[in-house]
């Protein structure tokens, strides 16, 4: 039994991590409505930027400020040369578009800093921790304890600040804020820059366990059923989802990996969110609309 | 320009529903069809057969493929390759253990095995939409190789999934050249052309249009919007699976089904961007255009004092380039290639005159 | 026309997220009649035409077509029954040309399968004529030939509201559903559309059931008007009938506060043009 | 060619459908084709309308006045009058609508053919009600209790109906208003139209194989004795639009080898190459001022040719075109120029109308037994 709740907390910190990605994801959509298939190329970015400023002996602090920086002009970038022009376009145009984004993205930034795999260290022991019986890792546990600061962060950003009650009328109504007086595209960019700002986060973690590599892109692939499962307009739902999702990904790859073969973690998210998707569409935490004729 | 459209007029419908209304449209596809078949195997080298023309026509099919489920039916999918690779193995799987099958017959039972794969994926959306559609078709881009890898049945025990092209052997006749297998794949592409060009312009395709157009009217004038999406998921499949049997059997000879990755999924969408959503002709230019572009550049990269760019920044400056290409298209040409010739053709139709 | 009813609905309500729409309406259509449904914005009848064709689905009540009993309609069901529609803010294909919309009309007049039409055999190329043929009819009753391959998409309004008409009319239907045909055209565009619709009335014998809010256009085109306000129906009857209905002049008047306090802007301007009907 | 025995319109109508029954004798676009009808088809036609005609008391000398754009039915209804010996009275129905009012009730018709709803309303308006009104389009007309033309071509017809038509007696007149609002007429004979007809078929060499477009109407004298007379003498193809606002794509599907036109007709033409050619002063345009320019040179006349010549006659379509007729008043001199240059310089012929006042017009359409329209 012990086995069984060392895997399902193993999985469930390991859902934080997706979580992470699909956070950006989901500030994103709210604000502009696109579904940002670049998102892992911009944690890859974040990532190989920070860690080849590292590698040149940059001091920690400054790399990451540097980074952040450059994840901020990226964002501006962004919305000016993509999202403007494409305003009021379909959304499948504008998925397309990031998928356009995450090809340069991923080509310029193996351009500058190599696609050789760059090793990350945070400080932070991977040591198993035992604690109350079980074998945690300290790694996830820490990922966890960053995943809350963010959000904390962030619901402060959105509750306590102008910028954040402008953004949350947007995600309500775009019409309507942009007739109060909000610039959509101040906003716009603002979002992408937090989301560049989330990536960054992001990418620290996950290159610290895997190593910053191009396959840190293919972590958006991760993020899409978490965000299919917890609805594309809810943080906590981006939460929720990566929980369920890493959790029943560790418990399916030990208990129904070796009755089918190992594996499965690439496809079984996807099948989970398709079940979930033919009961509940709008998510768990999704608002289903009414669609109007 | 060239055309002389007066006195070409229609006194039966039926003269409306050929592929081109002019007759100068009819003569000029009848020369350029003439010309693939004789013209080119005759000025054709090993090279432009094996490395430009074959996989440009396996492109321009699988292109079709998708257009007709994305451009045309309006369902985002981005398990192509996961289709291509089911075709391929099926028809494999035909041609090493049923003997007395020929092998166009392989063909195309891959392809319908591809059809039946692709409904199954397909189910979903009528439930779902958009681009949650996008989590079905990824299921099956990554469940698909697994299964193949897996099970080793599939590639025959051979060593991780790799197969191997059968003798290609039709009618007595040897098509293992590069010239036979450039005119094999042309002949069943041209022909899954034909019925694609016939389709698109039959009451399924207006079907299709309508649902991408828009799903509630098209409920609501009757038109089933279970059985149109899934047909379109099936015949997408079908020719996104006999693309993929002949990519392994004419083009590559030995296929792992790790050459069915996401990254053939994307290419082919790239094909159907730049060439053009919903348009049959967009398809070829988009294929050309995926294939001569790596050409094109690495050949100017060429021109460059060596040692400037290595093989690795040229792939990353492809990269880049296809990603602006892309965003380009999409802001200033989003039906693509395809609608600049068009625009192009209806200019000259009124040439001189403006409009 | 016919004793029985082709249309009858009987206490339908129907609610969003429990806000009503429509609260326990009913009333009939006669066959072969024009049936105007009034009423300010907000009063239900958009969604009332939703819930007779299927695409929403009331939460009590019966809808009786051409003597079938059903509890909801469903879209589909509705198509082959007879019932063909326009929506109020146009919902025809964009990106097809104007005879691909009309010849989506008819889809439900198929009887050759994908594949034969696909392969050009078997009942394919003789049906493709007829339904051209039909197609072609209705594009030159409503008068669109010279827009005939244009894509939807590119047409004005006024041409693109006779193009969804005209989509409907192909599919031949028993009821036909107008939901605002005439919103947002100007007097001579909307003195042709109603001759239109007219016509189709009297030439083909089709029922009609229309939405509209020029009373003038409603007062005198339809045999038969129901009067909607607050998801009630306040008002049923011949235009006479309903111009004399104590009711419906205190809602169109606006007696009540909620119509004082500026809700429904468009009343006054309303009321104009019903007394002077 | 020439049968020396059709010495009237319905005489050659007859000539034509014995000698060459089968070819096609007239299109007309609609439901999206060009719908065609033979010779021996537009025969029966004529004579089932002819006998229809009859029954309702058309007699010889009678007038029927068409009140239509152009179209088959208008076409083959003056025809059929003509059959029973009477004349085909033409109202132009571009005509400013008060105008046309006036006339009518002024010629209080005995028998008209109106095309559709609104030109039924227009007799109906003018106060006058005809012993036969029938109409071609029946949108509308439904509960009108008119009989439609479509019931009278269909009509089963006698055989032994004879033609009645006399070279020497008019088989059309016209009307108009002049000045101070009196009205005016003209009249042409059988005799008179075949003769113009015959000589234009021998001149411009006419034959069978013409497609000609029928796109103004037809209530022109130059239009009966151009068009419709050689149409019937030399047996080529009459062409109707589908509608006149598609007449320019139908002309250019079409590609007439005859082009018969005005001043006017050619001048809306010209207007609209104007406005549409490549604007004025730009790169382009000076090029194809200069191609246009009517001096030669072995590159201008070449690369002009290839180029711009023939694909601007194209578009325009006028590319077959073999024979461009010009009737009445001459062309301003740079439209004519303009034509010139694309090969297609419309040649004149003469229309000279010999408009007279009707002293009482009450009685110049009204009924049989009446004063009837002057032979000419």
């Amino acid at each position: 039994m012990a086995f069984f709740f060392e895997v399902l907390i193993g999985g469930l910190l390991a859902g934080v991590m997706y979580s992470l990605v699909a956070i950006g994801f989901v500030l994103i959509y709210k604000a502009s409505g696109v579904f940002n298939f670049a998102q892992g190329a911009m944690v890859l970015f974040a990532a190989l930027t920070f860690v080849s400023l590292l590698e040149r002996g940059v001091p920690f602090w400054l790399s990451f400020l540097v980074t952040l920086a450059t994840m901020i002009a990226l964002a501006l970038l962004i919305e000016r040369a993509v999202l403007r022009p494409l305003v009021g376009r379909s959304p499948i145009t504008l998925f397309m578009a990031t998928l356009g984004l995450a090809y340069i993205i991923e080509g310029v930034a193996q351009a500058l800093w190599g696609a050789q795999v760059h090793g990350l260290e945070l400080a932070i022991s991977d040591a198993p921790l035992a604690l109350g019986g079980l074998l945690l890792s300290q790694f996830d546990l820490f990922a966890a304890a960053t995943a809350a600061a963010l959000v904390v962060l962030l619901s402060l950003l959105f509750n306590r600040t102008r910028i954040g009650l402008a953004l949350r009328a947007v995600a309500d109504d775009p019409r309507a804020a942009m007739s109060v007086g909000i610039r959509l595209p101040r906003v716009w960019a603002v979002v992408w820059a937090v989301a560049g700002f989330v990536g960054l986060v992001a990418g620290l973690l996950w290159g610290a366990r895997l190593g910053v590599q191009f396959s840190l892109s293919l972590v958006v692939l991760k993020a899409l059923p978490v965000l299919i499962i917890g609805g594309f307009t809810s943080i906590s739902g981006a939460i929720v989802g990566g929980l369920i999702i890493g959790a029943s990904e560790k418990l399916a790859e030990v208990y129904l990996g070796p009755l089918i073969g190992g594996g499965i973690e690439n496809w079984f998210p996807y099948v989970l969110a398709l079940l979930f998707l033919l009961v509940r569409p709008a998510g768990l935490f999704g608002e289903r609309a009414i669609e109007r004729v | 320009m060239l055309y002389r459209e007066a006195g070409q007029f229609s006194v039966r419908y039926a003269d409306d529903r050929r592929f081109f209304r002019l007759r100068q449209d009819r003569l000029g596809l009848a020369a350029l069809v003439l010309f693939a078949f004789i013209g080119v195997p005759l000025l054709g080298n090993d090279y432009w057969f094996s490395a430009i023309l074959i996989p440009f026509l396996l492109l321009s099919l699988a292109g079709l493929g998708l257009n007709l489920l994305t451009g045309y039916a309006g369902q985002l999918s981005l398990g192509s390759a996961a289709f291509m690779a089911v075709g391929a193995f099926a028809a494999y799987n035909f041609e090493l253990r049923v003997a007395w099958l020929p092998l166009l017959a392989s063909l195309l039972l891959g392809g319908l095995v591809a059809a039946l794969v692709a409904v199954v994926f397909g189910l979903p959306s009528l439930r779902i939409k958009g681009f949650y559609l996008l989590v079905s078709t990824l299921a099956a881009q990554f469940f698909v190789p697994w299964t193949l890898t897996r099970f080793s049945w599939f590639s025959n025990d051979s060593a991780s999934g790799v197969i191997s092209a059968p003798p290609l052997l039709m009618a007595g006749y040897d098509f293992s050249s590069p010239a036979g297998r450039y005119l094999l794949t042309l002949a069943v592409v041209s022909a899954l052309f034909w019925l694609g060009a016939n389709l698109v312009r039959s009451e399924l395709g207006r079907n299709w249009m309508a649902v991408r157009d828009m799903d509630t009217a098209a409920a609501v004038i009757g038109i089933p919007l279970l059985k149109t999406k899934l047909l379109a998921f099936a015949i997408s499949g079908f020719y996104l699976g006999v693309a993929g049997s002949l990519w392994a059997f004419t083009y590559l000879g030995t296929v792992e089904p790790h050459g069915f990755d996401l990254n053939r999924s994307f290419q082919i969408l790239f094909i159907i961007i730049i060439g053009g959503l919903g348009s049959i002709l967009g398809n070829f230019l988009g294929a050309a255009f995926i294939v001569l572009f790596p050409v094109l550049l690495s050949n100017l990269a060429g021109l460059l004092p060596t040692g400037l760019i290595d093989a690795g920044q040229i792939e990353n400056l492809q990269k880049m380039a296809f990603g602006t290409l892309i965003i380009i298209f999409l802001i200033k040409e989003p039906e693509g290639l395809a609608r600049l010739w068009q625009r192009f053709r209806e200019r000259t139709r009124r040439w001189p005159l403006r409009h | 026309m016919s004793n029985s009813p082709l249309l009858e609905l009987e206490g339908i309500s129907l609610s969003f997220k429990g806000v009503k729409a429509i609260s326990d309406i009913g009333f009939s259509v006669a066959e072969g009649e024009i049936c105007a449904l009034i009423g300010p914005n907000g009063a239900g009848k958009s969604s009332l035409l939703n819930v007779i064709n299927g695409v929403y689905r009331a939460q009590q009540g019966r809808i009786r077509f051409a003597g079938q009993q059903r509890r909801v309609m469903h879209p589909h069901a509705a198509a082959r029954g007879g019932i063909a529609r326009t929506f109020q803010n146009i919902a025809l294909f964009k990106g097809m040309s104007v005879l691909d919309n009309v010849l989506t009309g008819r889809n439900l007049k198929r009887r050759s399968s994908w594949l034969e039409q696909a392969l050009r055999i078997g009942r394919a190329p003789g049906e493709d004529d007829r339904q051209r043929a039909a197609a072609e009819r209705v594009i030159e009753f409503l008068r669109i030939q010279p827009w005939r391959d244009e894509i939807v998409g590119t047409l004005p309004y006024g041409l693109q509201k006779r193009v969804e008409l005209a989509r409907a009319l192909a599919a031949e239907p028993r009821l036909l559903l107008l939901d605002e045909p005439m919103a947002g055209m100007n007097a001579e565009e909307k003195r042709e559309m109603s001759r239109f619709i007219v016509e189709i009335n009297r030439e083909f014998g089709m029922t009609v059931v229309l939405i509209e809010h020029d009373i003038g256009v409603v007062m005198g085109i339809s045999h038969h008007v129901v009067v909607l306000d607050y998801g009630r129906k306040i008002g049923d009857g011949s235009p006479e009938q309903v111009r004399r209905n104590p009711d419906v002049i205190a809602a169109y008047l606006g007696v009540r506060p909620a119509a004082a306090s500026g809700l429904f802007p468009h009343r006054s301007a309303t009321w104009h043009s019903f007394s002077k009907c | 060619m020439h049968e020396p025995l059709a010495d009237n319109l319905p005489a050659s109508l007859l000539a034509r459908a014995h000698q060459r029954g089968a070819d096609v004798a007239l299109r007309h676009k609609r439901l999206g084709l060009w719908q065609a009808r033979s010779w021996a088809q537009l025969l029966a036609e004529v004579q089932s309308l002819a006998t229809g005609l009859r029954e309702a008391g058309f007699a010889a000398g009678d007038s029927l006045l068409i009140v239509s754009r152009p179209r088959p039915e208008a076409l083959l209804a003056s025809l059929a009058a003509q059959w029973l010996g009477g004349v085909a009275a033409l109202l132009d129905p571009l005509m400013p609508d008060a105008e046309q009012l006036t006339l009518l009730r002024e010629l209080q018709a005995g028998f008209v053919f109106a095309e559709g709803q609104e030109e039924v309303e227009r007799v109906l308006a003018s106060g006058h009600v005809p012993a036969l009104l029938f109409y071609a389009d029946g949108r509308g007309l439904a509960d009108s209790g008119l009989p439609n033309y479509a019931r009278l071509a269909a009509q089963l017809p006698d055989p032994a109906l004879p033609v009645q038509a006399q070279s020497e007696r008019p088989a059309f007149s016209f009307h108009r208003l002049d000045a101070d609002g009196q009205v005016q007429q003209h009249g042409l004979s059988h005799a008179e139209v075949l003769g113009e007809g015959r000589r234009l078929v021998e001149q411009e060499r006419l034959t069978a194989a013409e497609e000609a477009l029928a796109s103004r109407n037809f209530a022109t004298s130059g239009q009966a004795r151009y068009l419709l007379a050689p149409w019937l003498l030399a047996g080529f193809r009459m062409n109707f639009p589908e509608s006149l606002a598609t007449r320019d794509t139908d002309r250019r599907e079409l590609g007439p080898t005859l082009v018969l036109g005005t001043h006017d007709s050619y001048g809306r033409l010209y207007a609209l190459a104007q406005q549409r050619l490549p604007l004025p002063g730009s790169l382009l345009r000076r090029w194809l001022d200069w191609a246009l320019d009517a001096r030669g040179g072995l590159l201008r006349n070449g690369l002009g040719q290839v180029l711009l010549r023939r694909p601007l006659r194209d578009v325009l379509g006028l590319s077959r075109t073999r024979v461009p007729l010009l009737v009445g008043e001459a062309l301003p001199g740079e439209v004519q120029a303009f034509f010139a240059a694309l090969g297609v310089a419309p040649r004149i012929w003469r229309e000279a109308p010999r408009w007279q006042a009707v002293r009482s017009p009450r009685s110049s359409l009204a009924a049989r037994s009446q004063s009837r329209v002057q032979p000419v």
